[in-house]
């Protein structure tokens, strides 16, 4: 797994470049201004929001040189632990959902991540794809548990005790899927800069090193797929609220596969790149099936090459060289 | 982008008023059926027919002069594309009306999201009976029989053609509908003749393109009964394969749904196998294939597609028959120009109408009274395909727990008597 | 007489055939600066792996202050204060010279603070001073793979160092270093070692280095300790010049 | 579990490993040399299936007897190989050798996503069937088991032909000798003058050609539908994970694993018959972390 993601380390400490921190907090109070400005994209928004969560646990992974085509897993868990919380506690709140969603998706981040830090490179991609596939078997045929195909209904969680009218609720998940992109974003900046985040990333360069400095490969491997597993677990509980609906869907190999495709999409490594990324994937696609005819994942096929071939450094790192070559620094 | 916010600034200028609405430009209609994936087969069918019925209403001027408009989304796209698909029309799209869904996985996630948005809903070809025995909606009607009716009519029919069958396997889509349907069925044969035994029960995928490994179990089973409700592609590929490996020769096959099929299935459907059609739905309806309305809507739809009709395109007529009928209703009761929501659901309650099959109605838990036509495969060569002997129609009153009454429950409290206590015409060909 | 820091007691490594160390017995005392020469291919660099723990021995054992470290891995025998300098550099590549020093400082003290910059713990500016101290101060921002192999060498060795470890196993530490600089740069390690206090082995090809800085030396030939003596003794010995400098010469 | 469905399992389990070993066959073929995983190689799949019955159904119609499927799908293998392989090879992943492992898998990823609509346009999305080869072959009483020939028989020679071949075009002709040297050292290879490129553009051509041919010869077995694609490809990745990347015979023995162990299941829990192939690869990897027979690439420093 050789060198992919942007050289973030190059943008050292102090002087972050002002133009993109301008330009980040703008696309943030524009999200914010949705629900007035354009109420018919605030529910496709708010689904590219969780998925942009969700991509930047694999975006994570990716600073470690490692992609894992199985993280609809935490994805899954956390919806489905999610929507058994509201069937056996009608009233439950919201962010209890979340909260044990998020639990959800931990412990199965350990248990499985226990297994495949072992491995590196397809193997690690494999494996993650393989557990992702035994889990959703089970959803698929476990019908009398699970629901089986069709899936289980979350019903409306209340909020802060409240019992939320729809129109009421979507706004409150719209903008702590807002929060939460922010918050967590702004955490794996800091945590991508952090001794812990940087002795993860060397992963990708010297494991022996690593080793001779006192440390264990796998541990620390494992500390950041936790984290991963973690934000995948925040989106799958965010999407299932916001749909209302969760179904094996959520777990099938080719949304593992999408993660990571929105993940390069936006700029590998990146983690304005992983909610860019997810805006972009969502509004083609929703916007491409509408009006060309369902051709949507031709068009996103196609998109991606191009950005691979041209543009390896996803759209961040267009955006990059636009805001470099006019910059008025140095 | 732009047409998407003209169509919001629309919707905000509908006023939602208790007295009559004024007459929209269009009545907007959103209906779900699968357009991809092996049920195509079922959801393309029924979009053709209800293109040939919204141009025959509208080249008469529509309801009361408002042509209608359908869009139609997807159900071949997944659950989540389909809800967020069916919440943006129901939302911001303009429709007064929506016709969901084929799936009864489908039916089950958009029935509540439909009463959630407030908007009128017909279940026009899901099948499952829990919808409304689970809860009761203010805004979900079903223009159709239900899982119920439908099975207890195929059991019925087993009982008086093969009264000393002994074994019996089922091969059912794995999902609300096959696992529902078996259960009902199930329970109607443990109650109306205990001594048969289920020799295997198999749930392979829903849109699973290979049942080998089914078929062998099958011949090893030696069932004298398999039964099957799925239906579309699954049933064609079950069926060929089984043909392919002499299953029917020895298994004699109860396929509640195969009517959809026969077409298709060509010569592969040997004689001898009982054919269901989820309601009086059989292009060559006894009672209704000499009338004007039905022959000339079989030309049309043959000269549009090449095809003859199946239930999914009787179900559609009956759901487009409720719409209008409902619609005259509440315009005739309340003497208006175009009825607000609370009249149209207010004609909706008890209503009658009528589509390709026989007369029907809404009972007070907005549960569809269907008949159920029932028939044995014959290959008379006049049709490149099987066709139906031996026909009978239950009358749809006696196949429906009463209202408020869970369906296994009340089964149960039946006995052998039932099926000749049924009102039936019966019928050679 | 304390414990020597490390020692060996009848190693015995085989690859496929290959004796790598046939009955090894050795000692490392603390303070010294033990130089190992010898023929290439004699098992130098297995010896130093299997002090650390890369590769377990089939038979014999490893000590350390008179504990038995042979089956801990390398990082619990690095914890306990043993470091070790690579043949071929092991470096963060897409690290700056700087921050691969940083790193393993952090690793020392413990990562705690997820939220605090790397460039901001207390030991930077003790790293920017071991930069200095390997004449790599200049190159502290620039990303290590664009550095000479020789500087690399030197921050691969910076590296070990920032663990303030006891025991620092070099191999081939000047290799790659200008021939001009070579006395200069092990004269400051070998005075920061000695001002430190830490014990250090080092493989050397080069007589050179080895008659002016080392201590004592060892001669490893065909798997086993053939002599051990100071510089001076080992030197002039005609074994060693027949075995291992003719080959040299030659 | 008395005989005979003993007998059908194992009948069962056979027929499904051949095939899936046909089709893990050329993903590990292409693996083996180019360090690439083509997930793409499921769109060749069902593109091959989607190309037999439609030449298949075009010649019956115009009367060629029922036996002429079987040079069909030879035909519609090759087609693919030549017309889906060669380019995507040529145009796209030529372009990204250097690129890193994720980008390349990415591509394949995104050529799989524009397969999968190709074929919807083409075909359109209602299933078909078109089971003439294997009903002209009838069926055999085994034991007193009847199956078809065509799974029974046919199948399993072509899939242990297709070993036998490949192992033997591989150590035994000037190509293959040139192919395993490439596999070996690229640069090596490269530097005593092989045309790298020129093996990679066969060696993925030969690759699609057996995911092609994979799909022509699963074509009378099952309804071809959109998403058979998606389905194939996954259970390959175990296959060829289990086996270990690149081993060619381990391939036919993990095919065999998770065949009979997926028919074995049904018989006895219907419901885990979908995860075991995913199991028996956690299982695998378990104890052997580089796959049954892949070697452990032992970290010199």
């Amino acid at each position: 797994m050789t060198d992919i993601s942007q050289n973030s380390t190059s943008s050292r400490a102090s002087r972050r470049p002002s133009a993109r921190t301008l330009l980040t907090l703008a696309g943030v109070l524009l999200l914010v201004a949705v629900p007035l400005i354009a109420p018919t994209m605030q529910l496709l928004i708010n689904l590219a929001l969780a998925k942009g969560i969700a991509v930047l646990g694999v975006t994570v992974l990716l600073r470690a040189g490692q992609v894992s085509f199985g993280h609809a897993l935490f994805f899954g868990i956390s919806a489905y632990v999610g929507a058994f919380l509201v069937a056996s506690m009608p009233g439950a709140d919201m962010m209890l959902v979340l909260a044990c969603g998020v639990l959800g998706a931990l412990v199965a981040g350990l248990l499985v991540g226990l297994f495949v830090v072992r491995y590196r490179g397809i193997f690690f991609g494999m494996l993650n794809l393989a557990f992702s596939m035994i889990f959703w078997s089970i959803l698929e045929k476990f019908y009398h548990i699970t629901g089986g195909a069709d899936g289980i209904r979350l019903t409306r969680p209340t909020v802060l005790g409240l019992e939320m009218e729809r129109g009421g609720f979507e706004l409150v998940i719209f903008y702590l899927s807002i929060a939460l992109m922010v918050g967590l974003g702004w955490f794996t900046l800091r945590w991508f800069v952090s001794p812990v985040g940087q002795v993860f990333q060397t992963i990708k360069t010297n494991e022996t090193r690593l080793e001779y400095l006192g440390l264990s490969p796998r541990r620390v491997l494992l500390s950041g797929y936790m984290l991963s597993a973690g934000l995948c677990g925040v989106g799958g509980s965010l999407m299932a609220m916001t749909q209302g609906v969760v179904t094996p869907e959520y777990v099938w190999w080719v949304r593992s596969a999408e993660m990571v495709f929105i993940a390069v999409l936006g700029g590998a490594g990146s983690v304005r790149g992983a909610f860019i990324g997810a805006l972009v994937y969502e509004i083609v696609r929703i916007y491409a099936s509408a009006y060309a005819g369902d051709i949507w994942q031709l068009l996103l096929g196609g998109f991606l090459l191009v950005i691979i071939l041209f543009a390896p450094g996803g759209i961040m790192g267009i955006a990059d060289s636009l805001i470099h070559r006019k910059g008025t620094r140095q | 982008m732009k047409n998407l916010l003209t169509s919001s600034a629309l919707c905000m200028a509908l006023p939602m008023a208790a007295w009559a609405a004024d007459k929209p430009e269009t009545l907007k209609i959103g209906m779900t059926t699968f357009l991809t994936g092996s049920a195509s087969v079922f959801g393309v069918p029924a979009r053709d027919a209800m293109d040939i019925f919204v141009e025959n209403r509208n080249a008469e001027g529509g309801i009361n002069g408002v042509p209608i408009e359908v869009t139609y989304i997807d159900e071949g796209a997944g659950a989540e594309a389909l809800t967020s698909e069916f919440r943006r029309m129901a939302d911001s799209g303009g429709a007064e009306v929506m016709l969901a869904a084929i799936s009864s996985g489908n039916c089950q996630t958009l029935a509540p999201l439909a009463e959630d948005l407030k908007v009128p809903n017909l279940m026009w070809d899901c099948g499952t009976q829990r919808i409304f025995e689970e809860a009761d909606y203010e805004y979900v009607f079903r223009p159709q029989g239900n899982a119920t009716s439908e099975m207890l009519a195929a059991v019925a029919y087993l009982l008086k053609t093969h009264p000393d069958f002994e074994t019996i396997a089922v091969v059912n889509q794995d999902y609300a509908w096959g696992r529902d349907s078996w259960e009902i069925f199930h329970t109607a044969l443990e109650v109306m003749k205990p001594d048969v035994e289920v020799v295997g029960e198999f749930f392979p995928k829903f849109g699973s393109p290979d049942f080998s490994t089914e078929i062998s179990r099958l011949q090893a089973l030696r069932p004298d009964v398999v039964l099957s409700t799925s239906w579309g592609g699954d049933l064609d590929t079950f069926v060929q394969q089984a043909f392919q490996r002499g299953l029917m020769n020895t298994s004699t096959f109860v396929l509640p749904l195969a009517e959809s099929s026969l077409e298709r299935l060509g010569n592969a459907l040997p004689a001898g196998h009982i054919i269901g059609a989820r309601g009086d739905h059989y292009f060559l309806h006894p009672e209704r294939r000499e009338d004007e309305d039905f022959t000339s809507f079989m030309a049309q739809y043959k000269e549009a597609t090449g095809g003859i009709p199946v239930y999914s395109v009787f179900h559609a007529s009956q759901a487009f028959a409720a719409l209008t009928a409902a619609y005259e209703k509440a315009i005739a009761d309340n003497d208006v120009d175009w009825p607000s929501e609370e009249q149209l659901l207010a004609a909706l309650d008890g209503l009658e109408f009528q589509g390709l099959g026989r007369k029907l109605h809404l009972r007070e838990d907005h549960q569809g009274v269907e008949s159920q036509l029932m028939g044995t495969s014959v290959q008379t060569g006049e049709y490149p395909f099987a066709t139906l002997e031996n026909i009978m129609i239950f009358d749809g009153e006696g196949l429906l727990p009463p209202v408020g009454e869970e369906s296994t429950a009340w089964i149960r409290t039946l006995d052998a008597g039932f099926v000749d206590s049924l009102s039936v015409e019966t019928y050679e060909n | 007489m304390t414990a020597p820091l490390m020692e060996t007691r009848d190693l015995l490594i085989k690859f496929g055939g290959v004796t790598a160390a046939n009955n090894v017995s050795m000692q490392i005392w603390a303070g010294q600066n033990l130089a190992i020469i010898g023929p290439n291919g004699a098992g130098k660099t297995t010896f130093l792996n299997i002090c650390t723990g890369w590769l377990k021995p089939q038979k014999g054992k490893v000590l350390l202050e008179g504990h038995d470290i042979t089956p801990l891995p390398p990082r619990k025998i690095v914890r306990r204060g043993v470091a070790r300098a690579f043949q071929i550099p092991q470096l963060f590549t897409e690290h700056t010279a700087l921050e691969n020093l940083l790193i393993s400082a952090a690793a020392r003290e413990g990562l705690r603070n997820p939220l605090q910059n790397l460039h901001n713990i207390a030991q930077r500016d003790e790293m920017m001073h071991l930069l200095d101290l390997v004449h790599c101060a200049d190159v502290a921002d620039r990303v290590v793979v664009e550095l000479s192999e020789g500087q690399r060498k030197l921050i691969d060795i910076a590296v070990a160092l920032a663990l303030k470890p006891r025991l620092l196993l070099m191999d081939e530490p000047t290799s790659g270093v200008a021939s001009s600089q070579k006395h200069e740069v092990m004269e400051i390690l070998v005075g920061a070692l000695a001002e430190a206090g830490v014990t250090s082995v080092f493989v050397e090809h080069d007589m050179g280095i080895v008659a002016r800085h080392a201590d004592e030396v060892a001669v490893w030939n065909a798997g086993n300790v053939q002599l051990r003596g100071t510089p001076d003794e080992i030197l002039e010995h005609p074994d060693v010049i027949r075995d291992v400098i003719g080959e040299e010469v030659a | 579990m008395n005989l005979t469905i003993f007998l059908l399992a194992l009948f069962d389990g056979i027929s499904y490993a051949a095939l899936v070993f046909i089709v893990a066959l050329g993903l590990t073929l292409i693996f083996g040399v180019m360090r690439i995983l083509n997930i793409a190689h499921g769109s060749l799949y069902a593109i091959g299936a989607y190309a037999t019955v439609s030449l298949t159904g075009f010649f019956l119609a115009l009367g060629f007897a029922p036996v002429f499927a079987f040079p069909l799908m030879l035909v519609s293998a090759v087609l693919v190989g030549v017309l889906l392989g060669g380019p995507i090879e040529w145009l796209l992943l030529r372009r990204i050798y250097d690129k890193p492992e994720v980008l390349q898998l990415l591509v394949t990823f995104a050529v799989f996503m524009i397969l999968e609509d190709v074929q919807r346009l083409v075909w359109g999305t209602q299933p078909y069937f078109q089971a003439s080869a294997l009903q002209a072959l009838g069926n055999v009483t085994v034991f007193g088991v009847t199956y078809t020939v065509y799974q029974l028989i046919l199948l399993p020679m072509v899939a242990i032909g297709l070993l036998l071949g490949l192992r033997f075009f591989l150590r035994h002709t000037v190509i293959g000798k040139l192919i395993l040297a490439t596999t070996e050292d690229r640069e090596a290879a490269q530097s005593i003058g092989i045309d790298a490129e020129r093996v990679f553009l066969f060696t993925f051509t030969v690759g699609a050609v057996l995911a092609g041919l994979g799909g022509a010869l699963a074509s009378p077995t099952t309804s071809i539908l959109p998403g058979m694609g998606a389905d194939m490809i996954v259970l390959s990745f175990a296959v060829v994970a289990t086996a270990g990347l690149g081993q060619i015979g381990g391939a036919a023995v993990a095919a065999l694993m998770i065949g009979l162990g997926r028919s074995f299941a049904v018989y006895v829990w219907p419901e885990v018959a979908v995860l075991v192939p995913y199991l028996i690869m956690v299982l695998v990897l378990l104890v052997r972390p580089e796959g049954l027979f892949g070697s452990p690439v032992a970290r010199k420093i």
